[in-house]
């Protein structure tokens, strides 16, 4: 590999942070021309590399050298000059600005501080019409849905004339079907000789488009390999350190009677006469391409938004859920997609954050029993082994996948009889993602109703029982697993026909 | 559907309208030159603060001290006068401003707290020094003849100070609107983090927010005590309330991100229009302050009311404002 | 009920406005506050005898803020009203606006509290108390209570105000100029506050103990303000000779009880009605006197019966 | 992605990572009560009034009224509320309808009417925050300019006088030596910080202020628990208020003017975080002893007003900037 080829070269990285060695002697390097993918379980430090190359975080030792020279980085506009560009997995726009703006935040076209607004509006529409997003320039990109604000995210990193460009998760928020056309630009860009790093939990993505693949595990560098006669498995396997045979468990459950049913509900914006009903003992999946209103209904039979039509019964009585506490006591728990956002207040404990939805149950008089407060917690985090095993640490000092644990525990707690999940592996790594689909299993064998909401098809047919697919605000009847594949859930999903 | 929204989205213009169709109607000698003349040169006061805090509001920063740095800016200004003559001590006063939004800035990006509680405590400081200073006795300048000359009226319209005041204003759209550091502004109180990450200094902005917010105060504080001949530490104690109320009134949202020039000229000539208005009718002031509590809020709730609509609007999925992806293929 | 009375006021208002302006004269009364308990009375004696006098008042009001009344100047102004009645709340800061009234041949008088002299070719008069007079007569009083010596503190109003200002020179000065043995302590601002007041009384208490012989306040309401605080240190000890200003009622019965020894009486009533009277003089055309006084009283235990209360 | 960096923390060394946190805690907290002592240190050898019985009660009688607006306005930070700016006009509110209306139905229905009306002040307050989504600074702004604008109009802009001598008797007098005042602040400090750190409610306060999206997804009631802290606080204000009024016997609309920096200073130096999510009333009176101590010494030693000012403003900086700083350290 010779200098010239090279676009990224860091050698013995490491960071460290009080307390904490993040990263441990990485080296890491990246070819022009090429997709190198970064895989790793949450807490393997890939987010740390990133942000060392972005410049966020100056490393603690080791050399970066990009293009063959050696760099030094302190800020994300050092990294940005040397031509790194970064597109984070959260959504990281301006929304009080147009979409132009956006595409040439940091450094919009001008002179003497005079913005040329006419040059920058051209500029990023065939920039978009390159990426082929149908998206008007001049709109407030807070006016966008999500899936459109992430293509204005990689079309500003693409503007941006990037030699070497940094992908976290890109493709979290999209459907299959458009990051099928991000894989074709991206692929396009490998092949204009731009570097390519790719951040993903999903395997299947970085066996399509990936060229090398480099693992990392706790800090450390594990492996880099070329993409060809590496095989899923062996992936896990590095990154886990161990073999993972199962990743979809099923275990089997007597389904009894239906517990939630929905008729015909609408809310007048984002979904309509949708119906289904979910039984005891079955997990149904709830899937469909991102912005066909799945998590819409999900926050609606919670209560967290207003329906305008149809009917909800929960086992066999009509109800109406007009805000979460309804959904409480109604029976019906929302683990919801957002964790960060949604899911956790970090800043509470672990017992705070379990006994949030029944600290009514748990006082008396209004004043919160303390005992039954530590039993409650007690007992999730022994059952569903959250690691470390203290109820008084901090949430946020978790990691992703033992927060999630904590979520489902704090709904567990609300003893539901229906449990809606809404993408509860998204962001898990492999290890914790089994853990909860086992007590997912445990749940519906003791004869809960789940509804996953899931984007993941392996998942979704792996897990479910059977399958509702929306497109476009509309649901299809439920499907039996044993009559679908992946390629019949795209087909209903893009409303397209496979040949 | 569509005229309600337009309607909501000009309401500070529409309320302006309105104040002044019926004053004209009621008010006996409100449409007149002088009036205008008067009203204006009684405006540009809260206007060159709101200046100011306009960038700092929009940057989501907050400047509780303006009304202190207004004071002591002044009081420079005319202490200096025997030592240094009018005009130097004018500029040294503007200098004070300068350097008290400079501590501002410092602070809040420095230290990383919020403005809020910061600037309340500059306030109380730059209050204190004020009194300290002038040994709590307003201080007089020494030609009452150049107070009289600057308080005379051009062009039938003009004051110096609301010449300035509307120039400033002009520049400050022609900046928001027109120049790279003035979109950044917005983009820092939009979404900092993203501003940062794109290269945008954002703490430097702020830091500039706070200077420039501090200058303006220490500018109005120094016209008015050139105008009046006297500095006194008791000058501008409840002014930062109203100049809030006509930023806020003008449309700029107070988490930032939001917020325009010609906003804020709406909200400031509202502002005067309506208290002169009141006072032509001798209307007593709390009666006054009712009303202006009242749209204040009224227009709040609005904005609320069409920030709720638009992003309902943007919560539609993808498919209603047209397929984002044209091409590409399918499973 | 509060609602309907303010509409029915802003009507009333207009309909005097315009069908009223062709008879009556208007004068534009800027005033110090709208809810005070000196400047209420005063303000309400005023409107009461323009009524009487078929004068049109324009009341605006400053909140006690300078800057509010320059303002206001200019809104009266502009308003083209007959004369301008100006409670100042500053020596010098309205010499612009009293400019232009007179620019616009607007005569203007002053309430209450004098300007600087660089102010008198503007006014054509000022009528009511001498604020630095009632130090003086304060520092009379005060010196004659404690035999020409002791230590005393001054409870001062809002710091910069002018009326505090002429309230505490004349004090200082006075004791001064009959050199007496008088010695003040410490002046604190209580903002004319009662509540600040007795915060203040209390740690002035606490520091000086029994070094303090005596007490003035720049009102009766702080002067109020230390009496209870002392009644909260020192419930048996009488308190030392203490003496305000403003002759409100409850100072009165302190008198009565020898809580209080002094307050001068500054009748709002007759502040307000003497600017008016006044000005209605100006307005017909005649001279008036450069300085109308209204009459001080020192109220102590021997003229408390003879003597009306202020307000 | 701060996700990253924890996760490594407890798989490596997340014991060491967390004892540096609590650590900082400690030293948070513990500066104040050093801080305090300081003071107390300082005062006693400076001047021989400062370290005495009828000095501390002095202290404690002062810092009684403001402090049980202290205890509302704690609330008004944790729920992430900012600052509640309408507490002159709920304070002018309590003091001049619990002496006006004392003719009319008697000096306790008047206190309660007052304090009730004080709370239908807070109600509005919350109802713009809660439920409407406005800004704090400018619902309490608002909604207090056009509060004190009414309590003016009906009282006609005058002062209000009491006329039921033996209610501030009661108030002024003193229970087993102790100011009748300062009972009545420690008894509701004592129900807040119940309330906050024991109650379901404080619990959902602390929810909201740490994660308004989370809390309403866990079916906390997050509008009703934001409204409810503006609630509080105009509550305390109204029984500070016509506490004030019985104390002073007399009440001017501006009576209560400062009172909402006083509250705020108090609650920002005890460590209450501005962005919510965080703090506890004992914090917030451990804020207000300092500065209450702080500015009694200053005023023993004859510091000049103008410095006591700048002292304070120059404390409040120093207290944010320390809690920045240590919360930076902290990791958090």
């Amino acid at each position: 590999m010779t200098d010239a080829h090279c676009a990224l070269d860091m050698k013995g990285i490491t960071k460290t942070f009080p307390g904490v060695k993040a990263l441990s002697n990485v080296n890491f390097s990246v070819k022009f021309g090429s997709v190198h993918a970064v895989v790793g379980e949450n807490g393997a430090g890939k987010s740390t590399l990133m942000k060392v190359l972005n410049g966020s975080y100056p490393p603690t030792s080791g050399t970066i050298r990009v293009g063959g020279a050696e760099v030094r980085m302190r800020r994300p506009a050092d990294a940005q000059a040397l031509g790194v560009r970064m597109v984070h997995q959260e959504i990281n726009l301006v929304p009080d600005l147009s979409v132009a703006e956006n595409v040439y935040l940091g450094r919009m076209p001008g002179k003497w501080t005079l913005l040329r607004r006419r040059e920058m509006v051209a500029k990023a529409t065939a920039v978009l019409e390159e990426l082929g997003a149908a998206i008007n320039p001049r709109e407030r990109l807070g006016n966008l849905s999500i899936s459109q604000q992430q293509l204005v995210e990689i079309a500003k990193a693409y503007a941006a004339d990037p030699r070497i460009i940094v992908l976290d998760e890109p493709t979290s928020s999209l459907s299959e079907h458009e990051t099928a056309a991000l894989f074709s630009i991206l692929r396009k860009m490998r092949d204009d000789g731009i570097a390519i790093v790719y951040i993903s939990h999903r395997l299947k993505e970085v066996l399509q488009i990936a060229d090398e693949v480099t693992v990392l595990r706790d800090g450390s560098m594990i492996e880099t390999r070329p993409i060809q006669g590496i095989t899923a498995a062996e992936m896990i396997s590095l990154m886990v350190g161990r073999e993972v045979n199962n990743v979809f468990p099923k275990s089997p459950a007597a389904i009894g009677a239906p517990v939630l049913s929905v008729e015909n509900i609408s809310d007048g914006r984002h979904f309509r006469d949708v119906s289904f009903d979910v039984r005891a003992g079955e997990i149904l999946g709830l899937t469909g391409l991102v912005g066909a209103g799945r998590t819409e209904v999900a926050r609606a039979i919670f209560g967290l938004s207003q329906l305008t039509g149809g009917t909800v019964r929960l086992g066999g009585r009509k109800t109406a859920v007009r805000s979460p506490s309804d959904a409480v006591k109604a029976g019906i728990a929302y683990v919801p997609e957002d964790r960060k956002g949604d899911g956790i207040v970090p800043a509470m404990c672990v017992r705070e954050n379990i006994s949030l939805p029944i600290l009514r149950q748990l006082s008396r008089l209004g004043r919160i029993s303390h005992g039954a407060d530590r039993a409650l917690a007690g007992h999730y985090v022994s059952q569903f082994a959250i690691s470390p095993p203290d109820g008084e640490r901090r949430i946020n000092l978790l990691s992703g996948g033992n927060q999630q644990k904590a979520v489902i525990a704090k709904w567990l707690a609300a003893k539901p009889s229906v449990l809606i999940l809404d993408e509860p592996t998204r962001g898990v790594d492999v290890g914790a993602k089994a853990e909860i689909h086992n007590i997912i299993g445990q749940l519906v064998a003791e004869g809960m109703a789940v509804l996953m909401i899931s984007s993941e098809l392996p998942e979704v047919l792996g897990v479910c029982d059977r399958v509702v697919v929306m497109r476009d605000g509309h649901a299809s009847v439920p499907l039996d697993r044993k009559a679908l594949s992946e390629e019949r859930i795209m087909a209903l999903a893009t409303g397209e026909e496979v040949a | 559907m569509r005229y309600v929204s337009l309607a909501l989205q000009y309401r500070v213009g529409i309320i302006l309208g309105l104040t002044l169709i019926v004053s004209a109607m009621l008010v006996p000698g409100y449409v007149s030159a002088t009036t205008l003349s008067l009203g204006l040169d009684r405006a540009a006061t809260i206007g060159l603060i709101a200046i100011g805090l306009t960038v700092l509001l929009i940057a989501g920063q907050i400047d509780l001290s303006a009304g202190s740095v207004f004071a002591l800016a002044g009081i420079v200004s005319i202490m200096l006068q025997p030592q240094l003559g009018i005009l130097p001590a004018a500029a040294a006063g503007v200098v004070v401003g300068m350097v008290a939004g400079a501590i501002n800035g410092a602070l809040v990006v420095g230290l990383k707290v919020h403005s809020l509680v910061l600037t309340l405590a500059t306030m109380l400081i730059f209050r204190s020094i004020a009194h300290w200073i002038t040994d709590s006795q307003p201080v007089t300048g020494t030609d009452i003849m150049f107070s009289l000359a600057l308080a005379q009226i051009y062009l039938d319209v003009f004051t110096v100070r609301s010449a300035l005041f509307v120039a400033f204003i002009l520049l400050l759209h022609f900046w928001l609107t027109r120049t790279i550091p003035g979109r950044n502004v917005f983009a820092v109180g939009s979404n900092a983090v993203a501003a940062e990450e794109s290269g945008i200094a954002s703490g430097r902005i702020l830091f500039f927010g706070f200077v420039f917010a501090g200058t303006l105060a220490g500018l109005a504080g120094v016209l008015q005590s050139l105008v009046t001949n006297t500095g006194s530490p008791v000058f501008g104690s409840t002014l930062i309330v109203t100049v809030i109320a006509a930023v806020v009134v003008g449309g700029t949202r107070i988490e930032g991100g939001k917020g325009s020039a010609l906003g804020t000229l709406g909200g400031v000539l509202t502002i005067g229009a309506l208290t002169v208005a009141m006072e032509f009718q001798s209307v007593p002031a709390y009666v006054q302050q009712v009303v202006s509590g009242f749209i204040l809020i009224l227009l709040v709730v609005l904005d609320r009311t069409v920030n709720t609509r638009r992003k309902a609007a943007a919560d539609r999925p993808a498919f209603v404002q047209g397929n984002p992806i044209k091409q590409g293929g399918s499973a | 009920m509060i609602e309907k009375r303010n509409l029915l006021y802003v009507a009333a208002a207009a309909m005097l406005a315009s069908t009223g302006l062709a008879h009556a004269k208007t004068v534009c009364y800027v005033n110090a506050a709208d809810s005070h308990a000196y400047a209420t009375p005063a303000n309400e004696a005023l409107q009461e005898r323009a009524k009487e006098l078929k004068i049109e008042i324009l009341s605006l009001s400053q909140d006690f803020d300078v800057q509010k009344g320059t303002e206001q100047l200019n809104t009266c102004v502009a308003r083209g009203v007959d004369g301008i009645i100006l409670w100042p709340l500053d020596p010098q800061a309205y010499i612009p606006g009293l400019a232009r009234a007179q620019q616009a041949e607007i005569p203007a008088i002053l309430i209450n509290s004098p300007m600087g002299e660089e102010a008198k070719p503007f006014v054509t008069s000022f009528t009511g108390p001498d604020v630095y007079e009632e130090g003086e007569m304060a520092a009379d009083a005060l010196n004659e209570a404690l035999g020409g010596e002791g230590s005393v503190v001054i409870i001062a109003g809002q710091a910069g105000n002018g009326t505090t200002i002429g309230r505490v020179g004349g004090f200082e000065d006075r004791l001064k100029e009959i050199s007496s043995g008088i010695e003040v302590l410490d002046t604190v601002n209580a903002d004319f506050d009662q509540q600040k007041a007795l915060v203040v009384s209390r740690d002035l208490i606490t520091r000086f103990g029994d070094d303090l012989d005596g007490v003035y306040a720049n009102d009766d309401t702080m002067a109020r303000g230390f009496i209870d605080a002392w009644k909260e240190a020192n419930p048996s000890k009488p308190t030392p000779p203490i003496v305000g200003i403003n002759g409100q009622k409850d100072a009165f019965e302190s008198i009565r009880t020898g809580e209080m020894h002094a307050t001068i009486v500054q009748s709002p009533v007759e502040d307000g009605r003497l600017a008016i009277e006044t000005m209605a003089r100006i307005l017909d055309g005649e001279e008036v006197k450069d300085r109308l006084p209204i009459p001080l009283t020192v109220v102590t235990k021997e003229n408390v019966e003879s003597v009306e209360p202020a307000f | 992605m701060t996700d990253g960096v924890a996760g490594v923390a407890h798989m490596k060394s997340g014991d060491r990572f967390t004892r540096g946190s609590k650590a900082v805690e400690a030293l948070s907290k513990a500066g104040l009560l050093i801080a305090i002592l300081a003071v107390v240190l300082y005062g006693s050898i400076a001047n021989a009034a400062f370290f005495s019985t009828g000095n501390f009660l002095n202290v404690l009688t002062s810092m009684s009224i403001v402090g049980i607006v202290v205890v509302g306005m704690t609330f008004v930070l944790v729920v992430g509320g900012l600052a509640d700016l309408s507490v002159p006009a709920t304070i002018a509110c309590g003091a001049i309808l619990s002496l006006g209306l004392q003719p009319m139905i008697g000096p306790v229905p008047s206190f309660v009417v007052a304090v009730a009306l004080a709370g239908a002040i807070g109600l509005l307050n919350g109802m713009l925050v809660g439920y409407f989504g406005v800004n704090p600074i400018i619902a309490t702004l608002g909604v207090g300019t056009i509060g004190l604008g009414i309590v003016q109009a009906a009282v006609g802009g005058v002062i209000v006088y009491g006329t039921n001598p033996a209610s501030a008797e009661l108030v002024k007098g003193r229970l087993f030596g102790i100011p009748v005042v300062a009972l009545i602040f420690a008894a509701i400090a004592i129900v807040g910080h119940f309330v906050l750190s024991r109650s379901f409610w404080g619990r959902w306060t602390l929810a909201t202020g740490g994660n308004y999206s989370a809390a309403e997804a866990s079916a906390v009631p997050v509008r009703a628990v934001k409204a409810g802290a503006f609630v509080i606080t105009g509550l305390a204000a109204g029984i500070s208020g016509g506490l004030l009024g019985l104390t002073l016997q007399s009440a001017r609309p501006l009576v209560g003017t400062g009172y909402e920096f006083s509250a705020i200073t108090a609650v920002v130096v005890g460590g209450v975080s501005i962005i919510g999510g965080f703090g506890s009333v004992p914090r917030a009176i451990a804020g207000l002893v300092f500065v209450q101590l702080l500015t009694n010494v200053m005023v023993l030693e004859g510091v000049r007003t103008p410095v006591q000012g700048f002292v304070l403003g120059t404390l409040i900086v120093c207290a944010v900037g320390m809690d920045a700083a240590l919360r930076k350290r902290g990791g958090a």
